[in-house]
């Protein structure tokens, strides 16, 4: 029967491991709390309905600094290597309710460049497809200023309803009036208003070469927190 | 019970078969091979069912929506037909092997050998024959379906009907990480990230990656290549059934690969045109 | 002779051997050495070389791409310094220098240096006994699969529970990415390391390996090798799969280096076992021992040696080249500079696909070496399994480029690569009816090894058929990156190669720890594993014919099912083998003393006693008669004979 | 001498004929490993320059105009030349000389000329040494870097590899003076020397391998790849 005891426990153990393992490997790894977009009142939707309307506040700042704060992430090897490199703030794992219009307001601190694909220089997705510009209603901008895109796009189940918006964030020119830190004193302000639809999952990421390494798409542009997150539709 | 030890009833007085047939017959005497082969059709005829099977799970999400991916599905359940009777014929041995054949268990090293069968002349040669048989079956197979599939898309297109012809559509696939963007240079150069085909016209796909390599895959369509950093693939497909069908990326290229996926609307001419029209695309032909 | 002095002399096996001088104690500097100074060394050097080079990287110091260079050299700089240093701690270059300057290894060197006397300790030395050898490849072996097996709980854990997501996609890339490396270097020396190192020279009737320092050179090498596949884990990962296609490895973390590293390394320690294991079989078989008397498994040992020598090179420097790209910025695979991606993915398959039959193979072999002592019967058909084995090394290299039908680097490749990759189903075809005839009115003795040869030729037949499939281009063109190639590949090399290795290590186990594997216990474990397996796979099957490509975490809602029930098996498999651990482990730690001789095998290396002492056979064996000598007459052959001799009689009257 | 017995391993007791055969036999494996790896780089350098991806196999010191590079993307085509052929041929001239130095030595060796065996091995290594300083100037000196596109990659880990190959020899080399010097090398037991002059002779293929491509294969035949991330041609 002692071999049976051992057998158990080597089974007991190996299983003992793996959970221990993974779970400190997916609390290691988990995405950044969640930010919600909350309800304000209602809209008119193009189609002339009254429809629920959230926020939503989303900054982007090229590197953090003490007056920035830290991306979340409770990775420490993700800190270390990612230093210095741009990403989104307050979080990246967002979430706004589904059949209403959802508005976003972006902060974009950062500077840029040429953008490989100028498709990504358009704003596809929104209601009427148009952005808010520093106050100017735009449909694209240069493909030579993006700073940063805002791309959500398909989940891959094909239960939930086709989604797919992108956004381009323009960038602040070299010569754009800078405080102590190197930020820009007067942020690019964009804001968007799109409408969902049923509830779905989603992911998103940006789309401007801003990371490092090869095509400089590496670093933050491969890691939640920094350049890319989720976007759930949610039934409020 | 050990039926293979028993020396079977006395063969009957050799007629005028011939010599080879007697031994056929004298072989198929033998209580073991009856039973092999009567398994083998049992287990043959289990496994037939996954040749449906088999095209179910492949068209759960509809029936294919162009030739070449009938073709693909033309391919699939002739394979599994043409495996099924050596794979029986395997299956059957191990099973019998296990239950037919007498076998024991113990610690110690059973007394008694089986037969020393070194070799078996016709066995051997029957089995290479029918072996390279099949291969050259599957080959041959493949070769002429892929000979036809290639008809099909880019590659062996005669020169008055490559592209530019007013009866196909030209589509730039351009895979990123991690969105699909389908250009259309026909069509003052539109461009969408859902993949609208119009039913029953040649589409060529030039495609090509602004990173690293993806995979181009129209699921229902058959359609699979690879999108390569600093060279264009071709292929092609026309599509034969109206519907939504899926995109998805068929080789790692990071962090959102899973994520890569996008739609197909194949859509009548008219609708075609009309999505065009509203999409800002100029109809040039 | 130039030496005037009186030379010394040993008795070596009854011959008067003269002696090269003496410099202190036998063993020397290696007295001092074993792996605890390897570790010390290794990690002081890899602590020193990371921090001289974090001082002397300027912190700005950046890639035309703006990356930070300064993790990379430090990270390098660590694994090169902990490679020397582990090996330098171990004592591996006390050999070469010794021989460089001309102070030749004693008699008395040679045996402190093989083990003799030391007990328990050898294993923790350099040791050269290839006994010695083999268990430790064994053990790191073990962990090598028990590494990779942990990460396949755990990708198959993120896959079945479709309602929620633990990982990262991230941790995800990287978990498959070090999974399938890790399972592809413990299958390659799952066989060939353990069994070929231990049970090859006594199978052939040598008294050690040709060159037993090799052979010793060859297992810490990948002892250092393997630590760095781990830290990479820790250094951002490998979110590029295991095949680590270029450009894409181009934008992993730097956890990349540990992978380039690894291979680099593991390259170099196959290529060193293959040398040593090729030059074994060929000039070391006992007196009498021709081609047509040496036993399968050994054919199976040497083709594995063959394809590993020629294909890992092609690994090694497409990670050289990679790892160039990456450090000092050259552009191999960087397409932006005249790099090109086909050929990181031609060099990948060079080896790639030789690499499969390196697993597959020596199963195989172990398979066919093992069925006559259970069958108690001679071998079906001798020449056909060697033909089988011979056309599979022929083809093995001819075949690369079916894993790129669907990359557009020469479509018109396509047809004469099919053509290739079909033709290999037939000496893969003579494997199987070697295997058939063998079982042909067999009396199996059903003893745990022979069971999971059963396992083995299952599992061949579906992942066989399904490869038909795939080396089909119409039909790859829907199956290609999807879950179907998956749980074809797992099929052949979890199915057929790690049954095989399983059959194997129940087989040789009394010979190789002096005690029988638990019969119970073990053969639980075998079949618990192999149910999971089918459900596993077969249903992964069903993924893959459903459509979901290979390398996802998330997936559609129409794929639910058969992951759940893939990742259901998936558990059932990791019970499977820990059951199957732990009859290790209680079977070697206090398991029945077994004889010399349990399983009755008639081939040498059953013929010495056990445990077997340090020279294998104290009088080299002369082999008089063919392998697998089992077997009575057989009755019915008399039976045909007859009807033979009665047809030409009344062929002769008429 | 004669009526000395046939030497024997010291370790094994086996004669030292038989541990010579199996040493020769393990060499020519090595070099077949050695092969493969060296024609895993002779793929690398002819399949880049069959293939010139993205125009980047080193245009002779010319720039790629505007319209025929993809403007979308952050890169600076090269302006790498090719480099001078002759060294690759001088250098191989210095290897093939250590290589008959080498084989010299080991036929005094083997017909038990002690002088000629240390004058022999003396001065291959030597000229190995010069070898090595020959390859390392001509890798210091090329018009190019690691960076500067595929024929600057592809031209470097050539040399790269000769200059392994050199350690390797200088190291063997030099084991086998230290040998011959203390009478380890003789009329008797001469294989070790004789390893070395056929694995020399591989590194000299090899060395003219990396000569041929660089001097055959220059200027890429594809003259209009097309351009990265786009559908045009150049």
């Amino acid at each position: 029967m002692k071999k049976f005891l051992v057998t158990f426990l080597t089974v007991l153990l190996g299983g003992a491991i793996v959970a221990g393992v993974g779970v400190f490997n997916a609390v290691q790894q988990e995405a950044p709390p969640v930010l919600v977009a909350n309800v304000v009142g209602t809209k008119t939707a193009p189609s002339g309905e009254e429809m629920p309307h959230a926020e939503l506040y989303l900054d982007v700042y090229p590197n953090s600094s003490s007056q920035v704060p830290q991306p979340e992430t409770k990775s420490p090897i993700n800190n270390l290597l990612l230093a210095g490199q741009p990403f989104y703030h307050p979080s990246t794992s967002l979430q706004v309710p589904s059949n209403s219009l959802v508005t976003i307001h972006f902060r974009q601190y950062d500077s840029g460049g040429q953008i490989y694909n100028p498709y990504f220089s358009k704003v596809h997705g929104t209601v009427d497809g148009t952005m808010k510009w520093n106050g100017e209603e735009v449909t694209e901008i240069k493909p030579d200023e993006v700073g940063h895109t805002f791309t959500v796009h398909q989940y891959p189940e094909s239960t939930q309803p086709y989604f797919f918006m992108s956004i381009p964030l323009p960038m602040n020119k070299a010569n754009a009036k800078t405080d102590k830190m190197g930020y820009p004193v007067d942020p690019q302000i964009v804001s968007v208003t799109f409408m969902t639809g049923d509830a779905g999952s989603y992911v998103w990421n940006c789309e401007f070469p801003c990371g490092d390494l090869y095509q400089e798409f590496g670093g933050p542009m491969q890691t939640r927190g920094w350049m890319a997150g989720t976007f759930d539709v949610v039934d409020a | 019970m050990s039926a293979d030890t028993l020396i079977p009833e006395e063969p009957e007085a050799p007629t005028n078969r011939p010599p080879s047939m007697e031994r056929v017959r004298s072989w198929l005497q033998r209580p073991y091979a009856r039973k092999i082969l009567i398994l083998t059709v049992v287990i043959g005829f289990l496994l037939l069912p996954l040749a449906w099977l088999l095209l179910a799970a492949m068209n759960q999400t509809g029936a294919p929506a162009s030739e070449i991916m009938k073709d693909i599905e033309q391919t699939v359940f002739v394979f599994t037909l043409v495996s099924i009777p050596i794979t029986a014929f395997v299956f059957a041995v191990l099973v019998y092997s296990l239950i037919g054949w007498r076998q024991i268990s113990g610690d110690e090293p059973p007394m008694q050998d089986s037969p020393a069968i070194r070799t078996n002349t016709i066995g051997v040669i029957l089995w290479t024959v029918a072996s390279s048989l099949l291969a050259m079956f599957l080959v041959v197979w493949g070769l002429v379906e892929l000979a036809q599939i290639t008809a099909n898309s880019y590659g062996s297109i005669s020169a008055d009907e490559q592209p530019g012809q007013k009866s196909s559509e030209i589509i730039n696939v351009t895979g990123q990480q991690w969105v699909w963007t389908f250009e259309y240079p026909e069509h003052n150069g539109l461009t969408s990230d859902i993949l609208y085909l119009p039913l029953d016209r040649p589409v060529y796909f030039n495609v090509t990656s602004k990173d690293v390599i993806h995979n181009f895959w129209a699921v229902e369509l058959g359609v699979k290549i690879d999108a390569n950093p600093g060279a264009i693939t071709q292929t092609g497909v026309t599509a034969n059934k109206l519907g939504t069908f899926n995109v998805r990326c068929a080789e790692l290229c990071g962090m959102h690969h899973a994520f890569m996926q996008t739609q197909i609307q194949v859509l009548e001419q008219d609708a075609f045109d009309s999505w065009v029209r509203e999409s800002g695309g100029k109809k040039t032909s | 002779m130039s030496v005037d002095t009186a030379v010394e002399t040993k008795t070596v096996f009854g011959a008067e051997v003269p002696q090269p001088p003496q410099h202190g104690a036998a063993g020397g500097v290696m007295r001092g050495l074993n792996f605890g100074t390897g570790l010390i060394g290794g990690i002081g050097l890899a602590a020193v070389a990371g921090w001289v080079t974090a001082i002397l990287t300027p912190s700005s110091a950046s890639n035309a791409s703006f990356a930070p260079m300064e993790p990379t050299y430090v990270y390098l700089a660590v694994l090169l310094g902990w490679v020397v240093g582990f090996m330098l701690g171990m004592g591996a270059f006390v050999g070469p220098l010794r021989w460089v300057v001309g102070r030749d290894i004693t008699h008395a060197d040679a045996e402190y240096m093989a083990g003799k006397d030391l007990g328990r300790k050898r294993y923790w030395k350099y040791t050269t006994d290839h006994k010695v050898v083999g268990i430790q490849y064994l053990v790191v072996t073990l962990f090598i699969l028990g590494f990779a097996g942990l990460l396949a709980m755990l990708i198959r854990t993120e896959l079945g529970m479709t309602w929620t997501s633990l990982f990262t996609p991230s941790f995800y890339n990287s978990m498959i990415g070090t999974h399938g490396i890790a399972m592809i270097i413990g299958m390659i020396v799952v066989i060939s390391g353990p069994l070929g190192n231990f049970i090859v020279p006594m199978m052939i009737g040598a008294r050690d390996m040709a060159y037993p320092r090799l052979n010793a050179l060859s297992v810490w090498l990948l002892v250092a090798a393997v630590p760095m596949l781990v830290s990479s884990m820790f250094m951002g990962g490998i979110q590029d799969g295991w095949s680590v296609y270029q450009p894409l490895a181009s934008q992993a973390p730097v956890g990349m280096l540990g992978y380039q590293m690894t291979i680099i390394i593991f390259a170099i320690s196959t290529a060193i076992a293959s040398v040593n294991l090729m030059t074994t079989i060929l000039t070391m078989r006992a007196k009498g021992m021709t081609w047509s008397r040496t036993p399968i498994f050994v054919y199976g040992i040497f083709a594995a040696s063959v394809m590993g020598l020629y294909a890992f090179p092609f690994f090694q420097y497409a990670q050289i080249l990679g790892l160039t790209d990456r450090v000092f910025s050259t552009s191999f695979f960087d397409p932006l500079n005249g790099g090109s991606v086909w050929l990181y993915e031609n060099l990948f398959w060079l080896l790639g696909h030789p690499e499969v039959y390196v697993i597959l193979i020596p199963s195989m072999a172990v398979a066919l070496e093992l069925m006559p002592v259970f069958l108690r019967k001679p071998l079906f058909s001798f020449n056909f399994a060697v033909a089988g084995i011979v056309g599979v090394v022929a083809l093995s290299g001819l075949v690369w480029a079916h894993h790129m039908y669907m990359t557009g680097w020469a479509p018109a490749a396509n047809y004469p690569f099919m053509l290739s990759t079909e033709m290999i189903s037939i000496p893969v075809g003579f494997l199987v009816l070697v295997a058939i005839g063998t079982f042909w009115r067999g009396t199996a003795w059903t003893r745990l090894p022979l069971m999971a040869v059963y396992a083995v030729i299952f599992n061949k037949m579906i992942g066989g058929v399904t490869g038909v499939y795939l080396s089909d281009v119409p039909a790859d063109q829907y199956f290609h990156g999807s879950m179907f190639v998956v749980a074809h590949f797992h099929f052949m090399l979890m199915g057929a190669g790690l049954f095989g290795a399983m059959a194997g290590i129940a087989f040789f186990f009394p010979k190789m720890t002096g005690r029988i594997l638990d019969e119970r216990v073990g053969s639980i474990g075998l079949w618990t594993a192999f149910i999971g397996f089918q459900i596993t796979f077969i249903s992964m099957f069903v993924a893959g014919l459903q459509g979901q490509p290979r390398r996802v975490l998330d997936f559609d809602d129409q794929f639910n099912l058969s992951n759940w029930i893939s990742t259901i098996g998936a558990y059932i498999i990791g019970i499977g083998m820990l059951i199957f651990l732990s009859a290790i482990i209680t079977s070697w730690r206090s398991g029945v003393i077994a004889s010399s001789n349990p399983w009755g095998s008639k081939s040498l290396e059953w013929q010495t006693e056990t445990p077997v002492p340090l020279e294998n056979f104290p009088v080299l064996p002369v082999v008089t008669e063919r392998p697998y000598n089992y077997g009575v007459p057989d009755p019915y052959e008399a039976e045909l004979e007859s009807i033979d001799e009665d047809l030409t009689e009344k062929a002769g009257t008429k | 001498m004669s009526t000395s017995t046939l030497p024997v391993s010291p370790t094994t007791g086996e004669p030292i004929t038989t541990i010579a055969r199996r040493a020769r036999l393990g060499l020519w494996l090595l070099i077949v490993a050695d092969v493969a790896g060296t024609i895993a780089l002779v793929i690398s350098y002819s399949y880049l320059w069959s293939l010139n991806v993205n125009g980047g196999w080193a245009p002779p010191g010319a720039t790629l105009t505007a319209n025929q590079t993809n403007s979308t993307l952050p890169t600076t085509p090269s302006t790498a030349t090719f480099a001078v052929e002759w060294p690759f041929w001088a250098i191989l001239f210095v290897v093939v000389v250590a290589t008959a130095l080498m084989w010299f030595g080991y036929r005094s060796a083997r017909s038990g000329n002690h002088a000629g065996l240390m004058v022999g091995a003396g001065l291959s290594f030597l000229v190995t040494v010069a070898a090595l300083i020959f390859q390392w100037i001509q890798m210091s000196t090329f018009p190019f870097d690691a960076g500067d596109g595929a024929y600057a990659s592809a031209v470097l880990l050539l040399c790269a590899s000769n200059i392994f190959h050199l350690f390797l020899l200088l190291f063997i080399g030099m084991g086998i003076f230290m040998r011959a010097r203390k009478g380890l090398i003789d009329k008797t037991n001469w294989y070790q020397a004789q390893l070395l002059s056929y694995y020399m002779t591989w590194v000299c293929i090899a060395f003219l391998l990396g000569a041929i491509l660089t001097t055959f294969m220059v200027e890429s035949p594809n003259t209009d790849p097309a351009i990265f991330g786009t559908f045009k041609q150049q």
